[in-house]
């Protein structure tokens, strides 16, 4: 079970392979990859601000890791945040869990990444040629959080 | 006590953190809201609209009712946005 | 949208990535990768037979993603399932979704993968050391894909 | 018309397809199953348990009242197991 925030870019590949070692018996992987997106109106982006809280994120990721592990039977899981100016297409955040079998890999990564949403300290400023702006939070992943 | 601010919060305030020592009957996060927003026009702007305002003591989340004490570390910042 | 059904071992990171050129504003990347589970059973597992219906495959294969895309907003999806012998922690299927949003991206994968334990006609031999035994279908795969 | 077989059904008749030219009262893939069974106890053991196999005709999955024609492809499997 692996945490981490940081600036860098991850290699998704090298650190869902680095997982496999921790599985007695794996027998299903579900990988999820948030990418920033280049527009979600008519404005093209420019670059996300991605503000977190040192520390607190640590706090919050091992949580929510620790309540998936609770719910699911997972046999390793992954979380990576990423902090700093992210360019669109650029990797903000990977979940991935291994499972014996696929219901507790996918339910497992879908709760983690609604989580994330919602109880991680992290804070999305886009940048605009024209100006930046806060995004705010969206109803639809309070709910889906629940 | 320490205090720091995120997002457009931290904007707003013009500070990432500071140290205070509020007076005794600042006895939760509700007050010392209350006591920060005498301080300056920057602290009442930032932190006027308190349900847009998320709360944090020593790195948990919380409730603006959470009694603090010395030594603490709080947090306000805007509802998160991650992932 | 890509389908393939292969004997050889595929590259999951190289096949995601090639995805990436197709697609406009991708924001949600959901990968599944199905393993060879070493046993589940007290018994160890040799190795696994796929066997396919060749042509068949294929034209379920992309009944399924062009269902997919129907239902969700896609922005590229791929499915490649392999056949023949496998062992332990091999791979044995690879589904990708990619949209701007992570909902449609897990729905839409998590359907891809029921929809292929029910509707593709690949057939499992589970290879043991005293014999052989064909893998009999799930009744939870079954209710899971509707 | 060619018959294909997979999985146990295929071990169990013995082979992987057969060119096959059943007589013309045989119109659905239940008939064809039945005038499969008369030509031996292989298909017999195959076929016997209907509720256990699945048809498909020209690559599609279809019922066992379908009709069939000359120049078909009809396929008799175990449930799929594939993913």
């Amino acid at each position: 079970m692996t945490v981490k925030i940081q600036k860098e870019d991850f290699d998704a590949p090298l650190e869902v392979g680095a997982m496999y070692d921790n599985c007695a018996n794996p027998g299903a992987v579900v990988t999820f990859t948030g990418l920033v997106r280049s527009r979600d109106n008519d404005k093209e982006l420019i670059a996300l601000e991605l503000e977190h809280y040192p520390g607190m994120g640590e706090k919050q990721l091992e949580k929510i890791v620790a309540e998936a592990r609770k719910r699911w039977d997972l046999q390793d899981c992954l979380v990576i945040h990423r902090f700093g100016r992210l360019k669109p297409k650029e990797q903000i955040v990977l979940v991935a869990c291994i499972s014996a079998h696929r219901g507790d890999a996918f339910a497992a990564a879908s709760f983690l990444v609604d989580w994330l949403k919602t109880k991680a300290p992290f804070w999305k400023k886009e940048i605009y040629a024209d100006g930046s702006t806060w995004v705010q939070e969206r109803r639809e992943d309070i709910e889906r959080a629940g | 006590m320490k205090l720091v601010y995120f997002a457009w919060v931290r904007e707003r305030i013009g500070l990432d953190f500071e140290a205070v020592t509020p007076p005794q009957e600042v006895k939760t996060i509700s007050a010392l809201a209350d006591w920060l927003c005498a301080r300056g026009d920057n602290y009442r702007y930032a932190l006027a609209d308190r349900s847009a305002i998320r709360v944090a003591r020593n790195q948990t989340f919380v409730g603006w009712d959470e009694a603090i004490s010395e030594g603490d570390e709080v947090a306000f910042f805007p509802p998160v946005t991650g992932g």
